[in-house]
């Protein structure tokens, strides 16, 4: 186990590097932050002088090293736009999106295990086809689009949840709904192919010629299967929506990560844009080392060699 | 036996993220000291902010604010909301007029020296006395840091001396006929000196003290700033006890905030919905002319088709701007053919209220210019901000035989361009003017800073702007900018297509007259009856 | 007197896009107590099908459309869903063929086992682990206390295929079908585990069907055989008049190829022609496009099973002349 | 023998016909690419031609409406259904053409990392797994605001984002083919790299790649939206279902004929394309899960 902890973050270290390069030659081709720095009366040698200040007058690999040390450090420069350090402006953002994110996650898996499941079980019928279709609908939708929606009409028209902002709980329903009935439609889907095969297994009809209960083979020996694959792509899109809750954030003012994100490439406050990546790719790895790590706890055929 | 472990896993997996973002909190916590316990604060009391509080008030703005510093901001947003924290030594009267802020007199001591008596008994909101020595380090510090985004309106002054406590003395490098206006803009905001001094300026920007009537509570990125009265102000007692600014960029939920009763006041209302605004049992629109002038700059350089003064005049005639008015603005806007409107100093009341619109003799004016079988390919660039517009104009410039390549830009991508004058033959631009000063408007028309950008070129013109630069005189640099008003009128280096004006949801508990300078002055904002 | 099984008539057919497909088209045969019935035949010939009938596990879109299967007298196609699957694992018990994929492979076998035991007679879990821990031992299992808390994976293949015969005779069912039991296994193996449920079978009275293809089995467990070809039983007799005297020219060939069952298995299905298209209902013979003795009568006219001798029924039209 | 080969032929549409789910999903996706097709010639106005006073009329059914704007026109008086119409020829554009850029990137580095092997193998991988570190979106949003938005730029700023899943893909069959005797037989028989990649191992990877873009057109399409609502969509004269959407999205409450219209087009083209690629799932690559 430990064996495998090191060997998981020795696969992380040139991933770690190879982030560092693809950001550090976006953020540099994203051209001169100068101009947006500097107020439109700027002259040349305002600009000459920032630009010395911020050592974009030095050859690419040397900005790279002297970059490289710094974020080594911890160090990912000050936010132009905030005139504060980049990575606490990121940090303090990451609460809210977690929570925004498992939220969704919650919900997402709420709706789907079952739904995936009564689907695979009673495959073909007028509820399959009621399930798929809807969650084939679910997936279909803009985000945004079903994020104004939802606030027309649980906010706006029946008045039961507030219309944005974070705070209490009643805040992140519809947010998190807005996320989750995307994700409870692929993860539906999924579930369902997953176990309308796993119901095809020898073993599934091996615990049916035990005598077991209808419950018992799907709820026990097909769902615990089912699982195994399962977690894997509720991990994948976990992860996804770190980055990825940006459009509701937006919708919702919802003060998290996606925001900060849509600000800073907008402002071209590219050592926030960079500081959030990193913590993205981190967060990222993270949780695909834990959902390995959860993974091998299910499926006991997976040894650590 | 099974179960037990596999919620013994989830359980796992639970803690393990909690614990991340509980230690991301707390990172945070230690980096950012105050503001991350104040926002779980201001979490906490977003419903009891919400409306039907007598004594809360709850604004929605389209934008964050950028810093709780006032030397370091570079929009109206940010100055709508801090303004109510640091306080200017001269503040904008109802008519723009000067009048006593932090400084209860002044004079001009000589044309490069002016003198302030300065208020007595006024405390930071740490207690600590406002005096001359505050002035001196808030002065010099945003005019000597060029890293600062207020510095260039500051630069040249060149010394704040301290007469005694309560007296200072402004240098500047030549005579300023403006020094005033730049002290009641953002930028002048007055900092405590002792208090940066002590405590370096990274802990004042997470716990920022001014003079104002409002005390800084909390500010969490994106999401809102929460300001509390300040019980020790010099001035009549503030009427809020707190006023929360919410961050809410989709237009479609802040109207829904309204609506819903989240918030009390929203800007930037689509035009579509002011009807429905307008018919909500409590919510009602107030609108008000706003400093903002749109403009459609040309390219004059040799060589461009917009260097004929034919072609330019065809652009202006093209165009109905009163059609734009009604039709996108929702008759919120005014025509006017200068963009020195009303309240600003130099303004020449015969140039607004008016324009220009003949799309046949536009016609006749290409072919006068000798289009004969198609006309001039102009490319018109504006930012996504004013994308409906710059299709509409595209329209209309094309009904009377122009070819017209549209190129929206993204705001930034826009601001780039802008910064490094590589726009083709058209622009929009909105321009405000936080002066109240014709310099302001026509300052890009001096040689140097038209050179790359319009290329406008009239010496006559170039002479008049110089010697209003320093005329001390008001009268006669009030004349002088009329008459550069007429000759852009005629030159058409830019054409104006209307003054916009700030559309309003107020919620009907409230009084609020929008103003002029879009500010959000928080004791004018008062509960109804 | 009352046979512990009998299938009278068993249709089961599959609805399919196509059409609907016979898998088991008739079919009739018993089994007695202590008894060991082989059924015989190439893959979709419908044998295992049979078995999953009696089990009451034809899944979707199959469905038993007519017949009656007498467990002790009573009709199992009548029985309530519950009454059934009280049954199953209990008086009726199956082994399948693959014992790689037959277990769970995320619970331990003992769980497996004791989870039969907990499913029938609501032991606590102490006494269905010790019972089941029992069992182990009982099919041959050195260690049975370690082996109870492994997981398949870790096992081997033969180790395996004995834990499917403890789950199966755990509660000592009055009833086993083994469905290919050794085929996925070693030769060596193979022996053993056959070796096992027979000895078990015996011990306990039990009633065996047993289904595969490899007559070499069959020699050495049957008492019965029955051959099955395109959903029906073609050859059904005891399984010395099988071997001496097989009267179904498909049984024939299926002897033909014996001797070469060793070197390799591909080779039992040497007869020329293909599986019959069970879609479409023959008027004739349904062997009859394999079969070197045909003639126009087969084609025109479809045999019915018929005695030929002492508890030997044959279902052709030119036995005699078959038999030679 | 004639009747079998027949028969074969047959199979594909047969299947496509007994599927339901399926021939409803080709039945949409022929249709729509059919309208984009021949837009010129069904739109009843040019999509750009507006009218400021006849901005924001209701479809036919509605009161107030305008006869001859079947659909209602928008914020600027434009016809909604000519936009909808031209506006399916951005959508499909963006989603095939970025699906073939990403499908084209993705293939190639997954044959090279699975076929070769050693270096580039964990080159290519590690640099896969780098990418897939950072949320998509926000790649493309850096991207665009590098280059500026486009048709041309947006197809290769999705391709280029997306090309993670088709090496991954790929590189795990070739993998598996890699093994399989006719290609051992192949490369023992001297074969060339390039005849072994393009004669052996690229036609047996056709299906899985099939399968993987269908899902990916879906995702493409909904993506133009997200970016469009970002800011970062097609600009104007151009015109796209997601630019419509996000445009129309301020009216949602007073007319919503502006955004519904362009959200239901994205919908059931993206159902089409979901249904139309289950279906190619389950006939091409059983194997295949909706790993979407």
């Amino acid at each position: 186990m430990g064996q495998y902890l090191v060997r998981m973050l020795l696969q992380v270290v040139p991933v770690m590097f190879l982030i560092s390069i693809i950001v550090f030659v976006l953020v540099h081709v994203t051209g001169d932050p100068v101009n947006l720095m500097l107020p439109e009366t700027a002259t040349e040698e305002d600009r000459e002088i920032l630009r010395a200040a911020l050592g974009l007058d030095q050859p690419l690999y040397q900005q790279y090293f002297v970059y490289i040390k710094n974020v080594l450090q911890g160090d990912f420069g000050n936010s132009f736009h905030y005139g504060e350090p980049a990575l606490p402006l990121v940090l303090e953002r990451l609460p809210a999106t977690f929570e925004l994110a498992a939220v969704a996650m919650l919900i997402g898996i709420v709706i789907a295990v079952p739904c995936g499941m009564i689907s695979a079980v009673k495959r073909n019928t007028v509820l399959d086809v009621i399930i798929s279709f809807l969650s084939v609908i679910g997936k279909a939708m803009p985000n945004f689009w079903m994020g104004i929606m939802l606030i027309l009409l649980f906010s706006v028209s029946l008045g039961l949840f507030p219309v944005s902002g974070r705070g209490g709980v009643e805040h992140i329903v519809l947010p998190a709904f807005t996320i989750g009935i995307g994700l409870a439609a692929q993860m539906t889907r999924l579930i369902r192919s997953n176990m309308l095969e796993i119901l095809s297994q020898d073993y599934i009809r091996t615990a049916r010629s035990k005598g077991l209960r209808e419950v018992l083979v799907v709820g026990r020996h097909a769902f615990r299967n089912g699982l195994i694959p399962v977690v894997t792509i509720m991990s994948l899109q976990f992860t996804s929506l770190i980055g990825g809750t940006l459009v509701t954030e937006t919708v919702f003012a919802w003060p998290g990560l996606g925001q900060l994100l849509v600000t800073s490439v907008n402002m071209r406050d590219m050592a926030v844009v960079q500081a959030a990546v990193f913590i993205i790719a981190l967060v990222v790895i993270v949780c695909n080392m834990l959902t390995d790590v959860v993974y091998r706890y299910l499926d006991p055929r997976i040894k650590y060699n | 036996m099974k179960n037990s472990r596999l919620i013994t896993v989830l359980l796992l997996v639970v803690l393990v993220l909690s614990a991340c973002s509980g230690n991301n909190g707390n990172s945070s916590a230690n980096n950012g000291g105050n503001s991350s316990t104040n926002s779980e604060a201001g979490n906490g009391g977003s419903d009891s902010g919400r409306t039907g509080d007598q004594a809360k008030l709850v604004i929605a703005n389209s934008a964050d604010i950028e810093s709780f510093d006032p030397h370091n901001n570079n929009n109206t947003y940010s100055e709508s909301v801090i303004i109510n924290v640091f306080e200017y030594l001269v503040k904008n009267g109802e008519n723009q007029e000067k009048v006593p802020g932090l400084a209860t007199e002044w004079e001009m001591v000589d044309d490069t020296t002016w003198r302030f008596k300065l208020r007595e008994g006024v405390t930071f909101h740490n207690g600590d006395p406002f005096t001359a020595a505050d002035v001196k380090f808030s002065f010099e510090r945003v005019a000597k840091d060029s890293s600062l985004k207020q510095n260039s309106y500051f630069k040249h002054i060149t010394e704040v001396k301290i007469v005694n406590d309560y007296e200072v003395e402004f240098i500047t490098e030549y005579p300023d006929p403006i020094l005033l206006n730049r002290l009641s803009k953002m930028g002048a905001g007055i900092l405590p000196a002792k208090y940066i001094e002590e405590n370096g300026i990274e802990s004042f920007l997470k716990n920022p003290i001014g003079t104002g009537p409002y005390k800084f509570s909390s500010w969490t990125k994106d999401d809102r700033v929460v300001l509390v009265k300040n019980e020790s102000y010099y001035g009549d007692a503030p009427q809020w006890e707190e006023v929360t600014f919410r961050m809410i960029p989709e237009a479609a939920t802040r109207v829904s905030e309204l609506l819903t009763g989240g918030v009390d006041i929203i800007t930037g209302v689509p035009v579509t919905d002011i009807e429905r605004i307008n018919g909500g049992e409590a919510t009602k629109i107030e609108a008000a002319t706003i400093q903002r002038v749109l403009h459609l700059l040309m390219r004059m350089t040799e060589g461009t088709v917009t260097a004929d003064p034919l072609v330019r005049e065809a652009i202006e005639l093209a165009i109905d701007k009163q059609a734009i008015i009604d039709s996108i603005a929702g008759g919120m806007g005014t025509v006017t053919r200068t963009s020195v409107t009303p309240g600003n100093f130099g303004a020449d009341p015969g140039l607004y209220e008016t324009s220009l619109f003949d799309a046949d003799k536009a016609k006749q004016l290409l072919q006068d210019a000798g289009y004969t079988n198609g006309g001039p390919e102009v490319t018109l660039s504006a930012s996504t901000v004013y994308k409906e517009i710059a299709e509409v104009v595209a329209a209309m410039l094309t009904g009377v035989g122009f070819q017209v390549n549209l190129d929206i830009l993204e705001p930034s991508k826009f601001t780039e361009t802008y910064n490094s004058k590589g726009f083709k033959e058209l622009f929009i631009l909105g321009v405000g003017n936080s002066l109240f000063d014709a310099s302001n408007n026509y300052n890009r028309f001096l040689l140097e800073n038209a050179a790359g950008e319009t290329d406008y070129n009239n010496p006559e013109v170039e002479e008049l702007l110089q010697a209003a630069l320093s005329n001390m005189n008001p009268e006669e640099r009030a004349k002088q900018y009329q008459q550069v008003q007429q000759h852009i009128a005629n030159d058409r280096p830019t054409i104006y297509l209307y003054q916009m004006q700030g559309v309003y949801g107020v919620n009907k508990r409230i009084n609020f007259a929008p103003r002029l300078d879009e500010m959000f002055i928080l004791d004018d904002i008062k509960l109804a009856n | 007197m009352s046979h512990l099984l009998e299938v009278n008539h068993l249709q089961t057919h599959f609805k399919t896009p196509d059409g609907i497909l016979r898998a088991v088209n008739g079919v009739s045969f018993t089994v007695d107590a202590g008894e060991t019935l082989a059924i015989v035949g190439e893959s979709g010939s419908g044998k295992s099908v049979t078995s999953m009938s009696i089990l009451g596990l034809v899944s979707d879109p199959g469905k038993v459309v007519g017949g009656e299967i007498l467990f002790e007298g009573k009709n199992l196609l009548r029985l309530t869903k519950k009454e059934y699957r009280n049954m199953r694992g209990k008086a009726i018990s199956v082994i399948f063929q693959e014992p790689m994929t037959s277990l769970n492979p995320i619970f331990t076998v003992g769980f497996q086992i004791s989870e039969v035991l907990r499913t029938h007679y609501k032991l606590n879990r102490k006494a269905a682990k010790q019972r089941a821990i029992e069992m182990l031992d009982t099919v041959g299992i050195a260690n049975a206390e370690k082996v109870y808390a492994r997981y398949p994976h870790q096992l081997s293949g033969g180790m395996r295929q004995r834990v499917m015969i403890a789950i199966a005779l755990v509660c000592q069912p009055k009833l086993l079908i083994a469905d290919e039991p050794t085929t996925a296994l070693d030769v060596t193996i193979q022996a053993q585990i056959l070796e096992l449920i027979q000895k078990l079978a015996k011990e306990q009275n039990t009633g065996v069907i047993l289904i595969t293809h490899d007559l070499g089995v069959v020699a050495e467990m049957a008492d019965k055989v029955a051959v099955m070809y395109g959903g029906e039983i073609v050859e059904h007799a005891s399984v010395e008049q099988i071997f001496h005297r097989p009267s179904h020219p498909y049984t024939q060939g299926l002897l033909a190829s014996l001797p070469k069952i060793h070197e390799d298995e591909q080779r039992l299905y040497s007869l020329p022609g293909t599986v019959p298209n069970l879609l479409e209902s023959s008027e004739g013979c349904t062997f009859a496009p394999r079969c070197k003795f045909a003639s126009e009568a087969c084609l025109q006219s479809k045999p019915r099973l018929a005695l030929q001798g002492e508890q030997h029924w044959v279902s052709c039209l030119k036995a005699e002349e078959v038999r030679g | 023998m004639e009747q079998q080969i027949k028969k074969r032929k047959t199979t594909l549409w047969s299947l496509l016909w007994n599927s339901k789910l399926g021939s409803l999903g080709a039945i949409i996706v022929l249709f729509v690419v059919l309208v984009a097709i021949f837009a010129p010639w069904i739109a009843p106005y040019d999509p750009a031609a507006l009218d400021p006073i006849k901005r924001l009329k209701p479809p036919f059914w509605m009161e107030g409406s305008l006869p001859e704007h079947l659909l209602g026109t928008d914020n600027l008086g434009r016809d909604i259904l000519s936009r909808l119409i031209y506006g399916s020829r951005v959508s499909l554009i963006v989603g095939v053409g970025a699906v073939l850029v990403s499908g084209l990137v993705g293939t190639l580095l997954g044959l090279l990392a699975g076929y070769y092997g050693k270096w580039s193998n964990i080159l290519i991988m590690r640099t896969a797994d780098a990418f897939h570190a950072i949320p998509s979106l926000l790649l493309m949003l850096v991207m665009l605001a590098v280059v500026g938005p486009g048709l041309t730029t947006l197809i290769f700023v999705i391709g280029l984002t997306n090309w993670v899943s088709y090496a991954r893909v790929v590189r795990g069959e070739v993998l598996s083919i890699k093994e399989r005797d006719f290609v051992r037989a192949a490369r023992a028989a001297g074969a060339s790299n390039a005849r072994m990649l393009f004669k052996h191992i690229l036609p047996n990877i056709m299906s899985t790649f099939i399968v993987l873009s269908g899902m990916n057109v879906a995702t493409t399409i909904l993506m133009e939206s997200s970016l469009s609502f970002l800011g970062l969509g097609i600009k104007p004269p151009d015109v796209s279902w997601g630019t419509m959407l996000s445009d129309g999205k301020q009216y949602i409450a007073t007319s919503w004929w502006v955004s519904t219209f362009p959200g239901l087009a994205i919908t059931i083209t993206v159902l089409g394309v979901i249904f139309l690629g289950d279906w190619l799932r389950d006939v091409l690559d059983p194997r295949m899960k909706a790993n979407d």
